[in-house]
């Protein structure tokens, strides 16, 4: 079903607020202001909004890693004040400045999050399950096309297809996953294939497309909420840039070509969706500069939030009260 | 609580559930083949609960554990078994590393309702994996409670409890208990986990056992009665350990065996020990002995009796520390 | 490629053997006079005879758990007396009496085994590694329906068609895991359905069939050795019994219907197998009743020795120079 | 062993790795990403070796350990690196349970010549997962060593003396060392697994580190000589554990505190507490200390410097058993 001209102006917007919050990210590690690592999202910030900009309240939403979620955070509405505030360890952050790096929206349904690449296949299976039970709510769950390589993908894909559970496996296929190239990880040209041997509906959607994205998971959600099951997205796009900040750039043991790379930068899901709304008269110039305006101008209250919330450092036994319930 | 009768250990486990699935809607079990059942603690559950609250899986302990641990977040309070409690390590990434950690590293927002169980133990001669003694395990990492119940009474009061808590807890239950028959009052009461018992007084040395070996450490204080008087503490759960009452116990008697069914490396016996030469040092007449499985994978055949602890191997090391 | 009468009738003396040794362990355990379990492989002794039988000698075998391997153990050569002498703890056994139901023999490539359901899923993945480095050698890798829900077969299945490693997934599909059906196991039809998520091929064949089974393996083997890469073949078969002698036979909580198991019996693989042999006149009546006379004098040597065989009571310090080379 | 230059503990390891590839041909490695390098250990080497030996898998724990696991079985002897060593979880099962029981549970016929490799420790910031100290975790289960370097020495010599070990060996390498420089010989040479060392004598205090801890234990000492002289003792190897050289220093300084950076429950630091309050019990005037991470998940934020071991925990519990 095709999208209105309001729902192509919010994932425009919400597409030019992620490609911000993923720059001012990117910025900050380099600078020094952020905790950890940071996976850069640049070029690639589409999939993630167009997926979770039009779920409901009650759908479970877990982002993919690749620019921390950015792209869901905007289109779900957590607080990425927050989020940037526990990712700079300070007391308003949402883990309370624990975790580094992890979200954590409970009451928005995003669970939290693990530096274990494909965790979530597991609790998948439970807010699949529950979601069936209660009726009325579904699971987006995000990840990269290298997370597909763990034997939990598997169970989570055949409890999902056995019980008809009502989740959409939405991968971003980047055909990399840190220097590993799609090759080295999958022997189809889709990792969508996989859902073949479960009899599992699959579909190939241009993850640069933004909107194409936004159609093809809309149509999945609505058959998960029908009750016929899962279905597996699989979003292509690609990576412009190192794996993590800082580390080197390479496809197995060497660096990626520069020609290559200049390719990829041609589709730019940004430049892409503004030709379209252009195009379609969806936005005027003038509503776009205004976009871009107020965008820049959230990144920064979000950064002053998380700047003036003071360093978490609480006493061992504040730490401890933390543990158990 | 009102009438008590005598049911064996699995019977008590069964009746708690039955007790907290009527209260509570939101309490399910999953596993593998529990409809059916295996032993007999589920029998009979899906006839009275159905197929939405007694959830049987595929063959795959990271799908029917993630059953759990997703439905947790969204509000139930599941009971996952792993029908041989050994098998929770083909789901130990998910549960030692996220499931231990969820509430403290996403700021104590959410609470994991949920009891992780599953039986083992040495004397049914099928060998290391079967047998596989995890409490150690699970309990050397935080975030996480682990009990395992000595008698009837305990089982279905530690599971009442275990259900309720609003944390993670772990109801490991040993196979040489199953059939043990005991008094079980009939209504509804809770063993609060973390606290130890002292189920038997005594004076001159203090022999903390569980599970199994409780059954162990009652001979030896039987057979040593009038010689040697031995108090026992059963410690009920291993995570938090309430090292206090083994302090008291210690206060009085100045010596201690601890006996544990687990390697002995890293083990409860080792780290109660460990505390009590901190903590305890001043209260110590003589050295700590533990008694454990040697580390050696538990061997099957004909082997078990000898290299699992055992009531010689009990009564040497208790008469080892009175000498 | 059809068999020849020679190969058809090693075929049939492996299978007759093998269902004497079957029955055996099914009466000793009765009897008390095994340790542990067993799980009968009654009605279902064709697909370990057929898939192992043309093995190589370099060629890596992991027998199904069902019926503990009698098939494969038999095809293989391996030595059934010391792995009754296990079965028993005696110090004959193949493991020195300490695993109550491993076999172990390296010397012929069959590698150990285990009572976690689908162990040889990380394994075999090395099997197969080392096999295509060395060439001339693959891997028949066995195992149940049932062991298919489990991730690690995904892992296994997905290096094995990146890397086309030489490796026979041969699965033992008997529509049942302890009391679940296939129906609560898997969303398709046919399990081998899977292989389709990685483009690996699928072969479905008659486990009742000894004969069309060694067929299959042998092409499955061909293609391996040829560097093809791996091959799923799935043997539908059957349980006539209970999932191990004692526990109910159920369907969920259901006991199965008689009807239902009286029409499996109807597909006993040594019924089928003598018509076939007796038809096409590989074999005479009179050569039949010698074949059922040696099985069973075999069957007597066995259990003699491992009943001779001293029980395997080893001290704890001998134990403890057991576990590091 | 000739010349002795000084090289980062990390370079250490590939020295170790680079010699032992060359001289024996059925030595290779597997992991993740690997030839491209996340950690310099393995930088270069697939230039050397190419890929047939410098095998890069899919991003999946259980495949690429199984790559390993049945290559060992086929002559090889695999290292599998794990990238972060907490990622060894997701394999769990098939290295605690089957890895480990294999020699011993087939009768003692096979051996099984592996190196499992990871990095850990607190102080980047990572959180829980990624610092995750996993040395306890497999030294609780019998049938794989278990070491961890502290210097660039002993981590080129532990690393070859593991790759040639016939068993299991977990080398677990802590990201707070990786840079450090030390003396490290060029050619050829083992430090032997499951002997401590002394590596400082002293007279009033027996103090146990190794990994990043034993930088700790080296301030702390520097700090307090002149007032109180600590005798250090690193492991190296914590299973098997050399308890007879912490007894002997005890013999000597009468006092122990053990470093462990691991959460205190069921750690090395518990267990060398234990043995030594059973066979060194008259040995002890005063209490054993143990200064661990406190059984909570690890924080990642601005927490780790005192939430992990730390010079002042270490110093307060030194000062403590020397009162
Ligand atoms: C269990 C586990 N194994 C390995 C890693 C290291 N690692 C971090 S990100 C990553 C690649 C992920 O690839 P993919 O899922 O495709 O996402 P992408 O980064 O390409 O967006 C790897 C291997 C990890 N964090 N967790
Ligand atoms: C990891 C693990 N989970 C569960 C079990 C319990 N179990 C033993 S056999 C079995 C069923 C196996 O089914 P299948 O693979 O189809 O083989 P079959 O017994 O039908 O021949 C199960 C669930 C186990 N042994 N190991
Ligand atoms: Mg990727
Ligand atoms: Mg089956």
């Amino acid at each position: 079903m095709a999208l209105g001209k309001k729902q192509m102006a919010l994932l425009y917007h919400n597409l030019v607020r992620a490609d911000h919050f993923d720059k001012m990210m990117m910025n900050r590690i380099m600078q020094g202001k952020l905790l950890g690592f940071y996976h850069p999202g640049d070029g690639a910030m589409a999939a993630g909004v167009g997926a979770s900009t039009f779920l409901g309240e009650n759908d479970i939403l877990n982002p993919h890693h690749r620019a921390h979620g950015m792209g869901y955070h905007v289109g779900r509405g957590t607080d990425i004040g927050r989020y940037l505030a526990e990712h700079t360890g300070k007391v308003d952050g949402c883990c309370g400045g624990r975790s580094s790096f992890h979200w954590s929206f409970p009451e928005q349904k995003v669970y939290g999050a693990s530096g274990f690449i494909g965790w979530h296949f597991c609790p998948v299976v439970g807010w699949g399950w529950a979601s069936k039970q209660k009726g009325e709510q579904m699971v987006l769950m995000a990840s990269g096309d290298g997370s597909y390589g763990q034997g939990a993908a598997h169970e989570a894909m055949l409890f999902a297809m056995n019980w008809k559970l009502p989740i959409v496996f939405f991968c971003e296929n980047n055909g990399m996953a840190i220097h590993s190239t799609a090759a080295d990880m999958h022997p189809m040209p889709d990792i969508s294939s996989l859902a073949q041997g479960y009899g599992m509906p699959a579909v190939v959607v241009d993850g640069q497309d933004v909107f194409a994205v936004a159609e093809t998971v809309i149509a999945a959600r609505k058959h998960a909420l029908a009750g016929k099951g899962p279905t597996f997205v699989e979003a292509k796009t690609l990576r412009l840039r190192e794996h993590d900040v800082g580390t080197p750039d390479l496809a197995r043991a060497e660096p990626r070509e520069a020609k290559y790379l200049e390719a990829l930068k041609q589709r730019d899901p940004v430049v892409l969706a503004t030709r379209r709304v252009l195009d379609e008269k969806v936005l005027t110039q003038k509503q776009i500069d205004q976009i871009y305006q107020e965008a820049k101008e959230e990144v920064a209250r979000v950064e002053q939030f998380a700047d003036d919330s003071p360093v978490a450092q609480p006493s061992i036994e504040e730490l401890q009260a933390g543990v158990y319930a | 609580m009102s009438e008590t009768r005598e049911l064996p250990l699995v019977e008590a486990i069964q009746e708690a559930y039955r007790l907290e699935m009527e209260r509570d809607q939101s309490v399910i079990m999953v596993g593998q083949d529990i409809a059916g059942g295996i032993f007999p603690h589920t029998k009979g559950l899906v006839e009275q609960f159905g197929t939405d609250r007694i959830v049987d899986t595929p063959l795959a302990e990271i799908g029917m554990y993630g059953t759990a641990f997703g439905a947790a977040m969204e509000g139930y309070r599941p009971i996952v078994d792993f029908m041989f409690a050994g098998f929770f390590l083909n789901a130990a990434s998910p549960i030692l590393a996220q499931t231990a950690q969820f509430r403290f590293i996403h700021g104590s927002q959410m609470s994991l309702p949920m009891v992780i169980t599953g039986a083992c133990g040495a004397g049914m001669r099928l060998g290391n994996e079967h047998a596989m003694l995890v409490h150690n395990m699970i309990a050397q990492v935080p975030g996480i409670k682990v009990c395992m119940p000595s008698t009837p009474y305990d089982a279905k009061g530690l599971m009442l409890a275990a259900i309720r808590d609003p944390n993670p807890v772990a109801f490991i239950w040993h196979l040489g208990t199953m059939m043990d028959r005991g008094p079980v009052p009939e209504g509804d009461y809770e063993v609060p986990l973390g606290v130890a018992e002292v189920k038997r007084e005594g004076s001159d040395v203090t022999l903390v056992a569980n599970g199994f070996q409780y059954k162990n450490a009652v001979a030896v204080a039987d057979k040593l009665a009038g010689d040697i008087s031995v108090e026992i503490v059963d410690p009920r759960s291993i995570s938090p350990l309430d090292i206090d009452t083994i302090l008291r116990s210690l206060e009085k008697t100045n010596r201690l065996v601890i006996v544990d069914e687990s390697w002995d490396s890293r083990s409860t016996a080792s780290q109660i020990a460990a505390e009590v030469v901190d903590v305890g040092f001043d209260l110590l007449d003589a050295p700590v002995k533990r008694v454990c499985i040697p580390d050696i994978p538990l061997p099957g055949g004909h082997m078990e009796p000898y290299v699992a602890p055992n009531p010689d191997a009990i009564e040497a090391a208790v008469r080892d520390v009175c000498r």
